[in-house]
């Protein structure tokens, strides 16, 4: 590698964050006596990645374009109740899933325009629209259409995704462990994403916008389109990703997106996207959820004590957090 | 002719004048029995003074151009504190003046306790130069779990008597004490806010860091002060929350984070910072609480309609306040340009 | 008033608009209003509020069917309101509003019952009737309504979880948050009866562990639990998300008849691993019919009945009450298991 | 065909009631180079818009190659080869110079996926037109303004333009950088390429113009030929007055430094600098952009913390930790940039022009709004300010009117040494001429007074002794009578 692309590379907050990845799944491994790198365990944090992952990843590309999505998670709710709903009442999806993932997928689109019609149309702070949709939203969820938690009556369908996988592993005391099917969401997502923000002017537009919202306009880009499409878009793939979250977890229940958002928008800042726009990248991203997923999925292996726990996922995140910030700041220097 | 004056330059307030209005005209002529009594006002007058304080510290935060999620749990952390302090020296039988000492020493180990809160949320985001919304969520992650930790997530109870109905009493015969604090504290807060320097400074920090510290200013120890007001003034909620309790907890008040932030941005004040005023609070503190009050007085309402109520009030806020000269709530251009280029 | 909503200010209307169905459901209760009105006028209909600890949960919408049930059984009127997210702060201001509209009656199962102290006072000064459930410590109160007494639910699964585990063997507790009082209770009073009655069953030094409310926490806690107790033999769950996450751990580790769980559980949501084995039983008693027996403990009250000792509170299990001070007990603990899964609504 | 690449006529647009232009004509020729000139906020910025779509003019006619256009919108005027540098320059500061070359084009050609050659090419074609060589992976944000500038032209090259508009490029850049962008300007015009011209330096208009049109208020007071004008006449159609050269003539400089800098060194920015300043003169620093003047200005108002070397203050040794030390130690500091770090925008004039003597017009912190307001209108009295209202936002003002506000800031302070960077860029010659006559008087008042600037004439007419620096190092220090501009351009280079 030559100086200066090393050089580039020491500059960005995804490196620093990968190294921290690194070097804590190091010393979890040391500490819990080699139980973090067993197979079962690191299918399970895979698993736990998915849907976090997704999540993080619609929050970045939000974030990217300079926006600020406190809505995805009521969205999201939204639309896997209803879908759920739906499918339970007309008995669909005993055999194949899509109906409720299309369903989903619409729920999520229709809220997610609503964001995108106030949002692009207005010019309003999205940070503040989205709180306000976010209260709106999870009104509608459980105060004007009630929705209720489906648990022993989810469609077999929904089940049989969730419960499928790919391969058994097996741990040191013959304990087995599958890596989930779902997983290929996240890959597809990890990849698509990562095409459409790299390979796509569409992704590109988002990356100027977040940079300079006047000269993307001056530069030709419909913004206020591009804008829309962006929430629609964030919104369907909420509504996909909160179905996943229903196979997965093979029950819907409508409030168990209450306060993703704060677990999610933290992660996605510590992978290195900017809240003011324009910077940001899938890698980072990934790297950060790894992170949290390994930390909260280790803290009993490495033997800290369950009431220590919240405590420590705040240290960890304040220390990955100040070690970006200070590089930044060095660098600024 | 003077209204229309008052009008024109206070457009905001109008409109949330006109909100409280129709809120009040909707309640009255559906729930008026309901609403129109002294036992209503007087609940509503008890409930929302602890979240009021804490709006009100918070929007210190906002005036700055920062914002704080961890107030709610550096608050129980603190007040887990003095309610064990209080526990532990106010024994049964004691005299009213010894009883009276502890209560006064547990107020200020909350309020200690609060700055020193602050002040840590104050220099993680002004000398390591982290963004105000992860440091206050780490820190909040960071309270509650000690709070969670140290009493193995348990409530913590044993309050003196008397504490507790201070909280309960009534000032001057009718007023609720909360609501005496609460005034008092907004007054002062107003004027602080109105008539200091210090209330000046806040308000240019808000709208260019840069050019006030380009002035000579110290803006890294202003902005911690703030931090530490904010963690201080909803540390006088806690402990009010703590009195209506009588117990302390890590996860108390664990749904007034966000319920804080939309009343402050209903209000017009925003973490843009540099925006808002004192008064435009009140209404919309009121608006949010006669909201939550009313819905409960619809039997088949289920709470859930607060929340939807809230949401479609805040988004007619924000679009008819585009139709307003000024837009407050549009994107932040120089906002951006000024935070993209001092980075 | 019911021609009010029409005439109303233009920005109530337009707020009326943003929900179409508020219109319609605020006018229909205005006419509620009314009739409540006139109830209170007679005075011999009392106005009955019940609070769950949260709104929109499975275990409280069953409640709530049952609430509503009760209702139309008796013709009385139910307020069922509670928070919108498991918090004890929201919790008291919602009582605070119902107390202040001036209810007869209280039902309600706190959060938090320390947190509630203050407001059941002063509702009890008002002359409201105070009657609580899962709260049996609480001073300010008229009567709190248990379906068995409150070490007996730990020990009651203690006993279910031993009997599985053959007595012997290493176990954990979880639960649904290190906050929930009920919950931590029944988990302490659980790992009480094992240091009395099973020696030769070990708890281990993690002694407890928290799902957040959440099935799918609960399961990939299991699995680390698993990782580090490769001998674990038993969890004992307190919390309704904790059974069903930890069964699906069970079964996908190949565990099942080696490791065993219990825990308070919505039939529902265990069925099938009580169908396949996974579990074996698990701990419930019917929350409906607790609700029901706290309104109708609270309607004897209003009445001016007494409750008594050995009194028949018209509910299954609560035939004969015990009352202890001001516990009544029942004999509502049941256990679930592939048998009788089944009998359940919920 | 008419003779003219764009002709208008009559046209005219108002802002909620302010007329920022009012019938104004207006025309280019092909291959020619028109200068508009004008003070701040007579409608210069507000025409090019209406010329690139942005605005939709009230009246008036427009022609472009003798056809009438209707409507312009920005894609219409792009297809016509009408290119906009913006004064901000409209580019991306997230995305590496590659993209922000290709991007317009590749918006145009509706491309829909990224193809990297593609872009390379077009980036290099882009350059090769004023043969400019960058890096090109570097990221937009990490450019001096100067390369920016240069990107932002090559950008506007791309596109077969008829007519490139340049709202006042050059505020950024210093002299040798001028100049090559004025080759450019030239090999554009041998292309038969019209440009269109605005800026506020009289020297450049006067180099580079062929034709020029000067506005006042609005309305264009006089167009033509460039050659047909003198200077005098060119700031008399501006400002309305007649404005003489005022050099500046220290009175009574004392004997002992206020301020003396010993081998000071903050590296990277600058290394060895040592210099005596007195009161009652005004001591220039200039230089290339990145020379580390700015730097230095930073360190002497402890923005910059030196790595090595003394600073003494009347003879003591000082350490200036931050601008709150800097302030107690009477230096002020008026900064590069009004809009980020002079001026909060969105705040009354009068709070932005008190805040850094707050203590003044407060009592054990309480503020006296009545005072405040007072002595605020003082200022905006003594430095004519255009404003109705104090009241008002910062930013209803115009830039030389921004800038007066962040000067008197100072004034209130009782200052022994005021430092001022750059203080007359982007503004027009009558408020220039303000400005300078506001700082004379201070030195004259016996404040000693530090101008860091790139415009040479005004270092030149201002300064009583000047130093120039280079690399970080200072290369030359010349007295009053040595001070010309070819000296000075000499060392420079
Ligand atoms: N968006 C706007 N809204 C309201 N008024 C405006 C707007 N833009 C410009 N104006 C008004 O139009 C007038 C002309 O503005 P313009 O930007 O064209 O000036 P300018 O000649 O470019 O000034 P400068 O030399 O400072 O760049 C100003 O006096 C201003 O008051
Ligand atoms: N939103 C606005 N409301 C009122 N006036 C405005 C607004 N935006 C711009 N202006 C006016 O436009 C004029 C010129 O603005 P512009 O941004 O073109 O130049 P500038 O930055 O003020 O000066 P310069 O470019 O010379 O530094 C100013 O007089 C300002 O008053
Ligand atoms: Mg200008
Ligand atoms: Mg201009």
């Amino acid at each position: 590698m030559n100086k200066t692309a090393w050089k580039r590379l020491t500059k960005r907050t995804e490196f620093y964050i990968f190294i921290v990845l690194i070097a804590l799944i190091a010393g979890i491994q040391i500490v819990s006596g080699g139980q973090l790198l067993e197979p079962t365990t690191l299918v399970t944090i895979l698993r736990g990645m998915v849907v976090d992952g997704m999540f993080a990843l619609i929050c970045l590309i939000v974030m990217i374009s300079g926006g600020f999505d406190l809505s995805f998670p009521a969205i999201s709710a939204f639309a896997y109740s209803a879908a759920t709903t739906i499918c339970v009442n007309q008995g669909w999806c005993e055999t194949n899933p899509l109906a409720g993932f299309l369903l989903a997928i619409l729920f999520g689109a229709i809220l997610g325009a609503f964001n995108g019609w106030i949002i692009a149309n207005f010019k309003l702070n999205t940070m503040i629209v989205t709180l306000g949709t976010q209260t709106f939203f999870t009104g509608l969820t459980m105060g004007l259409f009630q929705m209720k938690e489906i648990t022993s009556t989810l469609p077999a369908s929904f089940r049989a995704l969730g419960e499928s996988y790919f391969f058994e592993v097996y741990n040191s005391q013959g304990q087995r462990s599958t890596l989930t099917t779902s997983i290929v969401f996240l890959i597809i997502m990890i990849a698509v994403t990562s095409f459409v923000l790299r390979k796509t002017m569409f992704g590109r537009a988002l990356y100027a916008i977040g940079g300079n919202e006047v000269s993307a306009e001056r530069a030709g880009y419909n913004v206020k389109r591009i804008k829309f499409i962006l929430y629609v878009a964030v919104g369907a793939l909420a509504g996909f990703i909160g179905m996943v979250r229903v196979c997965l977890a093979r029950q819907s229940i409508p409030k168990a997106m209450v306060g993703k958002e704060m677990a999610i928008i933290p992660a996605v800042i510590l992978g290195g996207a900017s809240i003011f726009g324009g910077e940001g990248s899938v890698f980072g991203t990934i790297c950060a959820i790894g992170l949290i997923t390994v930390v909260s999925n280790s803290m009993l292996l490495v033997g800290i004590d369950s009431y220590w726990q919240n405590f420590f996922n705040g240290l960890v995140i304040l220390i990955g957090i100040t070690i970006s910030a200070v590089q930044a700041k060095r660098q600024r220097r | 002719m003077k209204f229309k004056n008052f009008a024109n330059k206070n457009q905001y307030t109008v409109m949330l004048l006109v909100m409280l209005a129709a809120v009040l005209v909707f309640f009255s002529i559906t729930r008026g029995s309901l609403l129109w009594t002294g036992d209503a006002w007087y609940g509503m007058a008890m409930q929302f003074p602890e979240y009021g304080l804490m709006t009100l510290g918070v929007m210190f935060c906002f005036i700055t151009g920062n914002i704080d999620m961890s107030f709610v749990a550096l608050g129980n952390f603190a007040t887990i504190f003095a309610v064990r302090y209080m526990a532990a020296n106010a024994a049964e039988g004691a005299s009213d003046g010894h009883v009276r000492a502890v209560i006064v020493t547990g107020i200020l180990i909350t309020l200690l306790i609060c700055l020193i809160g602050g002040f840590i949320n104050g220099v993680l985001v002004t000398k390591l130069g982290i963004p105000p919304v992860m440091a206050t969520i780490a820190m909040q992650l960071v309270w509650q779990g000690l709070s969670t930790a140290l009493t193995q997530g348990n409530t913590v109870t044993g309050l003196p008597a008397m504490y507790t109905e201070i909280g309960h009493s009534k000032m001057f015969g009718f007023l609720p004490f909360p609501l005496f604090i609460f005034i008092i504290a907004f007054i002062l807060c107003a004027l602080i806010v109105r008539y200091t320097v210090y209330g000046e400074m806040i308000y240019m920090i808000g709208t260019n860091v840069k050019a006030v510290r380009y002035s000579g200013i110290n803006t890294d120890r202003v902005v911690i002060l703030t931090f530490v007001i904010t963690a201080l003034v909803s540390g006088v909620g806690s402990l009010i929350m703590v009195s209506t309790m009588a117990s302390a907890k890590a996860d108390y008040g664990s749904s007034y984070v966000m319920r804080v932030i939309l009343i402050l941005v209903l209000a017009g004040i925003l973490p843009d910072g540099g925006m808002g005023k004192i008064p435009d609070l009140l209404l919309a503190l009121v608006i949010i609480q006669i909201i939550a009050s009313g819905v409960n007085m619809f039997a088949s309402l289920n709470t859930y309609y607060a929340s939807l109520i809230w949401g479609a009030l805040l988004l007619i806020v924000l679009i008819a306040s585009t139709k307003l000269s000024g837009g407050i709530f549009k994107i932040r251009d120089d906002k951006k340009k000024k935070q993209v280029s001092s980075q | 008033g019911s021609s009010g909503t029409a005439s109303s200010s233009s920005a109530a209307s337009s707020e009326a608009k943003a929900t179409s169905e508020t219109a319609s459901v605020s006018a229909a209760s205005a006419v509620e209003a009314a009739a409540e009105e006139k109830k209170a006028e007679t005075g011999d209909t009392p106005t009955i509020a019940f609070v769950p600890k949260v709104m929109g949960q499975a275990w409280w919408d069953y409640v709530q069917k049952g609430v509503e049930e009760w209702s139309k059984d008796t013709g009385y009127d139910v307020i069922y309101k509670g928070p919108t997210e498991i918090d004890a702060a929201a919790q008291v201001q919602i009582m605070t509003d119902l107390v202040n509209q001036g209810v007869d009656i209280l039902c309600f199962s706190p959060n938090d019952p320390d947190a509630c102290e203050a407001i059941c006072k002063q509702a009890r000064d008002k002359g409201i009737i105070v009657i609580s459930t899962e709260a049996s410590g609480m001073e300010n109160i008229d009567y709190d309504v248990e379906a068995f007494d409150e070490a007996g639910m730990g020990g009651f699964l203690m006993d279910q979880l031993a009997s599985s585990m053959g007595e012997e063997g290493q176990y954990i507790t979880m639960v649904g948050s290190m906050t929930m009082e009920s919950q931590n209770n029944w988990a302490d009073a659980a790992v009480a009866r094992q240091e009395e009655k099973y020696p030769n069953m070990e708890l281990v030094p993690d002694k407890r562990v928290a799902d957040d409310s959440d099935a799918e926490k609960a399961y990939e806690l299991t699995k680390q639990l698993l990782q580090k107790y490769p001998d674990l033999k038993g969890i004992l769950g307190t919390g309704s998300f904790d059974a069903p996450g930890a069964a699906r751990a069970i079964q996908e580790l190949g565990l099942q008849g080696k490791v065993f769980v219990i825990s308070v559980a919505m039939p529902s949501e265990v069925k099938d691993y009580l169908a396949d084995g996974t579990l074996q039983s698990v701990g419930l008693w019917d929350p409906a019919i607790s609700a029901k027996v706290m309104l109708n403990a609270g309607v004897d009250m209003f009445n001016g009945e007494k409750i008594e000792d050995g009194m028949d509170l018209q509910e299954k299990g609560y035939e004969a009450v015990k009352l202890n001070d001001k516990v009544i007990v029942g004999d509502g603990a049941i256990a679930i298991t592939n048998d009788n899964v089944d009998d359940f609504g919920f | 065909m008419s003779e003219y690449l764009l002709e208008m006529s009559g046209i005219c647009k108002a802002f909620s009631g302010v007329q920022a232009l009012d019938h104004v004509n207006f025309h280019i020729r092909p291959g020619k180079v028109m200068c508009l000139a004008g003070e701040n906020g007579c409608g210069k910025s507000t025409l090019v818009k209406i010329i690139s779509g942005v605005y939709v003019r009230d009246q008036g006619d427009v022609f472009f190659q003798g056809q009438k256009l209707d409507r312009i919108t920005p894609a219409e005027a792009t297809r016509l080869g009408i290119q906009v540098i913006y004064q901000d320059l409209s580019i991306f500061p997230n995305l590496t110079v590659r993209e922000n070359l290709a991007i317009n084009s590749e918006i145009t050609d509706r491309r829909r996926i990224v193809n990297r050659k593609r872009w390379t090419k077009t980036a290099e074609e882009a350059l090769s037109r004023i043969g400019y060589q960058i890096d090109l992976d570097v990221k937009m944000g990490e450019l001096s303004v100067a390369d920016k500038q240069l990107v932002a032209i090559c950008r506007a090259l791309l596109f077969n333009a008829r007519l490139i508009i340049m709202d006042e490029p050059t505020t950024a850049l210093t002299k040798r950088e001028v100049d090559a962008l004025f080759r450019t300007v030239r090999k554009l015009k041998e292309e038969g390429i019209a440009i269109m011209f605005i800026s506020h330096k009289v020297e450049e208009i006067f180099e580079i113009s062929d034709d020029v049109c000067i506005m006042r208020n609005g309305k264009n007071v006089f167009e033509g030929p460039t050659a047909d004008l003198t200077r005098d006449d060119f700031s008399y159609y501006m400002t309305g007055r007649r404005i003489q050269p005022d050099p500046f003539v220290p009175e009574h400089i004392q004997e002992k430094p206020v301020l003396e800098v010993e081998k000071l060194c903050a590296d990277p920015y600058y290394h060895d600098i040592s210099f005596q300043l007195r009161k009652g003169e005004i001591l220039g620093i200039t230089g290339l952009l990145g020379s580390g003047r700015t730097e230095l200005a930073m360190s002497l108002f402890g923005l910059i913390r030196p790595d090595s070397g003394k600073i003494l203050l009347n003879g003591q040794p000082v350490s200036i930790k931050s601008p709150e030390k800097a302030k107690e130690l009477r230096i002020g500091y008026v900064p590069e940039d009004r809009l980020t770090e002079g001026l909060c925008m969105r705040q009354p004039i009068a709070d932005n022009i008190m805040l850094a003597s707050l203590d003044k017009v407060s009592r054990r912190g309480i503020l006296n709004h009545r005072k405040l307001f007072s002595e605020a209108c003082r200022w905006v009295k003594t430095f004519s300010i255009a404003t109705d209202d104090p009241h008002k936002y910062a930013q209803t003002l115009s830039g030389g009117n921004q800038q007066k506000i962040v000067l008197s800031k100072w004034m209130n302070n009782n200052l022994d040494i005021l430092i001022l960077n750059g203080p007359t860029v982007g503004v027009d010659i009558g408020a220039k001429q303000d400005i300078h006559h506001l700082v004379h008087g201070l030195a004259h008042k016996g404040l000693a007074v530090i101008i860091i600037s790139d415009d040479i004439s005004e270092v030149v007419t201002n300064c009583s002794r000047v130093i120039v620096m280079k690399e970080g190092m200072i290369v030359g220090e010349m007295k009053s009578e040595e001070i010309t501009d070819q000296r000075i351009t000499e060392i420079i280079h």
